[in-house]
């Protein structure tokens, strides 16, 4: 059970208060299990508590119900071993594009070459070449989030959680990006799961896709993708998963006014 | 793998430290015991100092000769007047310089003009030692009260005004451009948007000011009056009744803490919002 | 006196405060000359602050950091009283009514006289010979001064800074004030300015004359004990100065026109003013300085002042606190 | 219709106000004529005051009179050695408070343990007039050069290290979780996060800093000595060198003037990145 | 020519100066003709100058080459006949989700009661009833990019620009949130021009697609959308319009490298 990397969310209940409101439950006994390298998305509605999921298991907040366990042991705040992209793209405004790439391998024990040559092929990676000395305010909504999934994957976590990184670009962009980060994925085998709202982006790059129903937010269905990489988007297999996902959430929506 | 936990959840929601009955932000208790430590070494080093004459008493005198001090001042010299005196002093200065400080701080953080206009004028007077304007304060305004409002304002004006024009020079561009969109007037950018965004900045600032005031009372009411604190203080400190003389430290002292901490939880209220640093 | 032990050790250097008769001294060798004999080889002159804050300075007494200060006699006992371990080794003769007289605007012609104050402001500092003189003054007039308890005939405000009281004339903001015309830097620029003029002056049979008006040295018991010697070398070097000045005081005022930074003219005037203080001659006769102190004192509480009413010295410790050792008759006077 | 535009476009992208030869941001001059307008009113009544004699000249002398008293204080009196002694100890003293306020400032901003710690003996002796503390701190540390900067550097530590702490808590959350998320050291935190975040706060504190050092060289060289500019003032008031007086307050004003403008030209290189409000 | 709310954009240029690079030229030469009432969408890479467009637009940055006029006028800076929906959600953090909402109706010349009840329909419309008393921090992000929309519509402006305003929404949000977005601007008759990655989205709701190109920014195509509506997602017609466009979009990538 103890298998290193193995990630494993059992129970995890959250509750939030807010002012003038009775205490909001946000997530309700929520259960997941991601083996070591494997790629799970999370998809449900918005506010559903998908970011708030993330935020508990990279470690900022240690407040809830439940156990969340890496390897068997509990999560004791965050870690090297785990990266995020957050869903906001969280630059620091001081830092050129380059400096804040830098900084995810602050503490990284690589030669101070190998560190500056990480960042400039993250860079190019991402598309950014040529705007190393940007200051975050002069770049567009998506150059930040492909900076910020530069930023994520530089340091090579073993688990990497990606809130929504590709939702403010445009279809190629997009593709590109999906492309590098499962061939990231395949070749070191990271950890990855993804909050994602497109539902053809979870099927193609997951193992398995976790849906989550909202109010409180808790797990409706997992659903294992067993078809063979590369993925054709047209293909049959692909539509019908795409299906019982769609229905999966629509689900949710259509008992959600009732309940 | 999942199922083992479940039997202790229910439990688990209440019992344990991650349970949801935790609001998610703890709410700190505002004035802890761990502030108390260095008052407590402070006044017991005094004490020990006291006992073993590491420090005549002429200059420092034992806490207990203090407390008596206090209540002989208290109960047959007046002590409650002199405190009301400064108070008034202190208290309306404070209020016209804050005012005048916040007021004029807006209008050149709003307008780059009205700050070119003041600003060097303003940076040149501030470093200007106060004692140095005092005859032409005489000379103006005599040496009753309006003058002594005007030593303690101007002092408490400089801060407060830099702090409110960085406050507001601070404000993130992107709020100004909403602002913009919204075609809000002056004021509804300076309500609605400006002010909260400089809080922060000009509370740190009011807080400073207010015990700036009441340091500056000494030389304000070194102008004239047989009364007020800066009085005894400066009777004290030229005669030596050191005995006295920290019983109005210490009176100042706690009434600037007091101010301090009350306007602390004001502007906690005032930044709920506020997704700062706690530290 | 205990201080047979001080001939023991000798002091190779002293602290002194810097002043219009000790530049004097040091440059005209007067010190080195009394200093020399007792192995005291480096005198250091140091100038207490033109803030003239007595705390500070009494804790500079205390610190070590100068060894013989000058004060005046009300501070001076009123420190005692307070507790400060220190003694007086020098007192002057009376003072005389030039000293602390009650000044008006030269311009201000409704003003001319003391009677001239009746129900007119009148501000001053509280705690010095800035308040007991004219107290005294308008008493004998008929028009006291008001108190902090008690409204008399006069308006009185107390004005801690010197500038500002004389300001607060000049503007009109009060109608009289009393400084010291020839006292250090304060009021000597105003005075020679020509824009004051005296509306009244103490009565040469008074308490602030004969009793509250007279300056002294002071300096730490323990100092004194041990070294008297020092102690009358200091007295010794006073007198040689004081005599040489009275006789060359053209070249004196440029030294300390010098020395002490102030125009010459200044320097000038306040040696040779009748109301100067620095080379006042002593008061030999230590059961007159004693009595000086009892009398300004009775006077002092009579007239409701707090402090001394408070904490009053009993005869016993005001016979203790003149040290007699330098008075006539004294083990190490100089008057003998 | 779009067509129209088209031939002059070429021209247009060169000649006209919004061409893309304009940068983005204007750099504004940083002493704009606007600014000269204020000082020039002020000498201008001054020279009318003094000309129409509207002010006694005891209490307000001629601007010509003031250049002569500079020429000659400077030839003849040393003025310059004066100068060089106040900027020493204003130096000194302005170095010290504001590093140990800068450094305790963000000790207690990183942890709020510290704070508390600190926070309610600082809140409550920042409050105590400075000259309350004389006595013991000539008592402790004679009248000499430490005793004028330790009365100086106090009184500069407190706006600073109000200013960073307050600069710290106002960090944004977010800017902290990530730093958390890359596990940053406190020393990376510090200096790549916190601190970039908190300059504008600390900034604006010291400058305001600088200009309180050089208004208390007048009490601080009240205490003892017979130089610097502080020593110079009190003997123009004593000795109604009015002057004199004015000619020191336009020194210090004007150099305080120059430290603020360079410390106001260091702020804009710091921070380039910044997106504030420009008015 | 002058019809009021005619939108013209004339040969618009725009660069930018980034300390240590040459000034980059954003735009090039954009024109644009919107007529009042139209919905047109905006398509293109990330950081060709979408957004920078929207800016000039607003009235946000007046220094630019060529003209911008409304109604024949040259636009003079923000007015409340303009509103935008910016790509971040810009929420204020001091105000509660109403009051930040409350905000665009500041200068409304209406009744507070009908202040009052806009505000909270909006609230409804986009979802949100019961968060009314929350601050920004407390909404998730999808929660916060509807409330930005709610801000938008609520002043009813006579032309809206929307910044990619569904980008981070779940698939069933975003369809709904369309079908209001498409029946307000029915209603009311507004002019809105939408910044979207999804091409589906541009299609559905437009009566004009412009495909930007990038580096520097200029119009690739326009492509009239002549369908009926309702339009069906699954006919061949726009299907068809939807290869174009892609067509459209990517033969601009499979140019760039090469330029
Ligand atoms: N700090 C907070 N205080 C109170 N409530 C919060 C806080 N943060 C989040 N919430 C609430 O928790 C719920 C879930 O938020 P979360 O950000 O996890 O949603 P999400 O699934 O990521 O949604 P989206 O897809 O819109 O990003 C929301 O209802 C939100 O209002
Ligand atoms: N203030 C600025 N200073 C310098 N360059 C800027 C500035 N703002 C934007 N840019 C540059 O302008 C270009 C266009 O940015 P813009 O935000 O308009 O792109 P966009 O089309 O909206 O992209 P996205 O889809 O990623 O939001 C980008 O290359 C960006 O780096
Ligand atoms: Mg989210
Ligand atoms: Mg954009």
């Amino acid at each position: 059970m103890a298998t290193p990397g193995h990630l494993e969310v059992r129970n995890v209940s959250k509750t939030y208060a807010v002012a003038g409101r009775p205490p909001v439950r946000v997530l309700s006994r929520v259960s997941l299990d991601v083996q070591p390298g494997a790629f799970v998305s999370l998809v449900g509605p918005s506010g559903c508590g998908k970011s708030t999921l993330l935020r508990l298991i990279i470690g900022l907040d240690r407040e809830h119900g439940g156990d969340i366990l890496i390897g068997g042991q509990p999560i004791e705040g965050p870690a090297l071993s785990r990266g995020i992209v957050f869903q906001d793209h969280r630059l620091l405004p001081w830092l050129t594009l380059e400096d804040n790439i830098a900084l995810a391998l602050e503490n990284a024990r690589w030669a101070a070459a190998d560190k500056a040559a990480a960042v400039r092929d993250h860079i190019a990676l991402v598309g950014l070449a040529g705007f190393e000395k940007a200051y975050p305010h002069q770049l567009s909504g998506g150059m930040a989030q492909r900076a910020a999934i530069a930023r994520g994957i530089v340091g090579r976590p073993e688990i990497l959680l990606l809130d929504e990184p590709l939702g403010a670009l445009d279809a190629l962009t997009r593709v590109r990006l999906q492309a590098e980060l499962q061939r990231i994925w395949r070749l070191e085998r990271i950890t990855m799961i993804l909050v994602t709202h497109d539902v053809d982006e979870a099927i193609y790059l997951s193992d398995q896709v976790v849906v989550l129903a909202g109010s409180p937010g808790r797990v409706a269905t997992e659903i294992e993708i067993g078809l063979p990489r590369p993925r054709d988007r047209a293909s049959v297999e692909f539509v019908a998963l795409k299906q019982r996902i769609l229905a999966a959430m629509g689900e949710d929506a259509a008992q959600r006014p009732a309940a | 793998m999942s199922n083992t936990a479940e039997a202790i959840d229910g439990s688990a929601l209440v019992g344990r430290a991650g349970g949801p009955a935790r609001p998610a932000r703890r709410p700190r208790p505002t004035q802890p015991l761990i502030g108390i430590i260095l008052p407590a070494i402070i006044i017991a080093l005094w004490q020990v100092a006291a006992s073993l004459a590491w420090i005549d008493r002429v200059f420092l005198p034992a806490p207990l000769t203090v407390v008596t001090a206090f209540w002989k001042m208290l109960t047959k010299q007046n002590l409650a007047l002199d405190f009301l005196a400064s108070v008034k002093i202190v208290g309306q200065a404070f209020l016209y310089g804050s005012i005048a400080a916040v007021g004029l701080g807006i209008a050149a953080g709003l307008s780059r003009k009205v700050e070119q206009f003041f600003g060097p004028t303003f940076d040149t007077i501030r470093h200007i030692p106060g004692i140095a304007w005092l005859p032409l304060i005489v000379l103006w305004l005599g040496i009753g009260a309006p003058a002594k409002v005007l030593v303690i304002a101007k002092s408490v004006f400089f801060p407060v005004f830099l702090n409110t024009l960085q406050g507001i020079r601070n404000v993130e561009k992107n709020y100004i451009e909403l602002a913009s969109v919204l075609t809000l007037t002056r004021w509804q950018l300076v309500r609605k948007v400006v002010l909260p965004a400089a809080v922060p900045s000009i509370m740190v600032s009011l807080r400073y000011a207010a015990g700036l005031a009441w340091a500056l009372v000494v030389v304000a009411e070194g102008l004239s009056g047989l009364e007020g604190l800066g009085f005894l203080i400066f009777r004290a400190q030229g005669l030596l009744l050191t005995d006295q003389l920290v019983v109005c430290m210490v009176i100042i002292g706690l009434v600037g803490f007091a101010i301090d901490r009350s306007m602390y939880l004001l502007q906690r209220r005032v930044l709920r919002w506020k997704q700062g640093y706690d530290g | 006196g205990t201080g047979a032990a001080g001939a023991a050790e000798a002091l190779p250097a002293i602290n002194l405060q810097l002043t219009p008769w000790t530049v004097i001294a040091r440059e005209k060798g007067f010190f080195k000359q009394e200093f020399d004999r007792i192995g005291t080889t480096q005198i250091n002159l140091i100038a207490s602050g033109a803030a003239e804050l007595l705390g500070a300075e009494a804790a500079a007494v205390k610190g070590g950091a100068i060894a013989i200060a000058q004060r005046m006699i009300y501070p001076a006992t009123v420190h005692r009283a307070n507790g400060l371990d220190g003694e007086i080794i020098w007192v002057s003769e009376p003072s005389n009514r030039y000293r602390a007289p009650i000044l008006a605007r030269a311009d201000n012609d409704n003003i001319k006289t003391i009677a001239d104050l009746d129900g007119k402001k009148f501000g001053s500092s509280r705690i010095s010979c800035y308040w007991s003189s004219p107290f005294e003054i308008a008493q004998k007039a008929g028009l006291p001064l008001d108190s902090r308890e008690k409204q008399g005939r006069i308006r009185y405000t107390s004005i801690d800074n010197v500038a500002v009281a004389i300001s607060s004339v000049l503007s009109g903001a009060t109608d009289a004030t009393t400084v010291h015309l020839a006292a250090g830097a304060a009021a000597t620029g105003a005075w020679l300015s020509g824009k004051l003029k005296v509306v009244g002056r103490s009565p040469d049979d008074g308490v602030y004359v004969n009793n509250a008006g007279r300056v002294t040295y002071f300096a730490r018991r323990d100092f004194v004990d041990k070294y008297p010697e020092v102690v009358k070398a200091f007295l010794a070097a006073r007198e040689q100065t004081r005599a040489w000045t009275f006789d060359h005081v053209d070249e004196a005022a440029e030294i300390v026109a010098r020395e002490t930074r102030v125009p010459v003219e200044v320097a000038k005037f306040q040696i040779t003013h009748a109301g100067e203080w620095e080379f006042m001659a002593g008061e030999p006769n230590a059961e007159r300085a004693r009595n000086a102190i009892k009398t300004f004192q009775a006077w002092y509480i009579e007239n409701g002042d707090d402090i001394l009413a408070e904490r009053k010295l009993t005869d016993a410790q005001i016979d203790a606190f003149v040290d007699e050792r330098f008075f006539v008759g004294g083990q190490y006077s100089i008057y003998n």
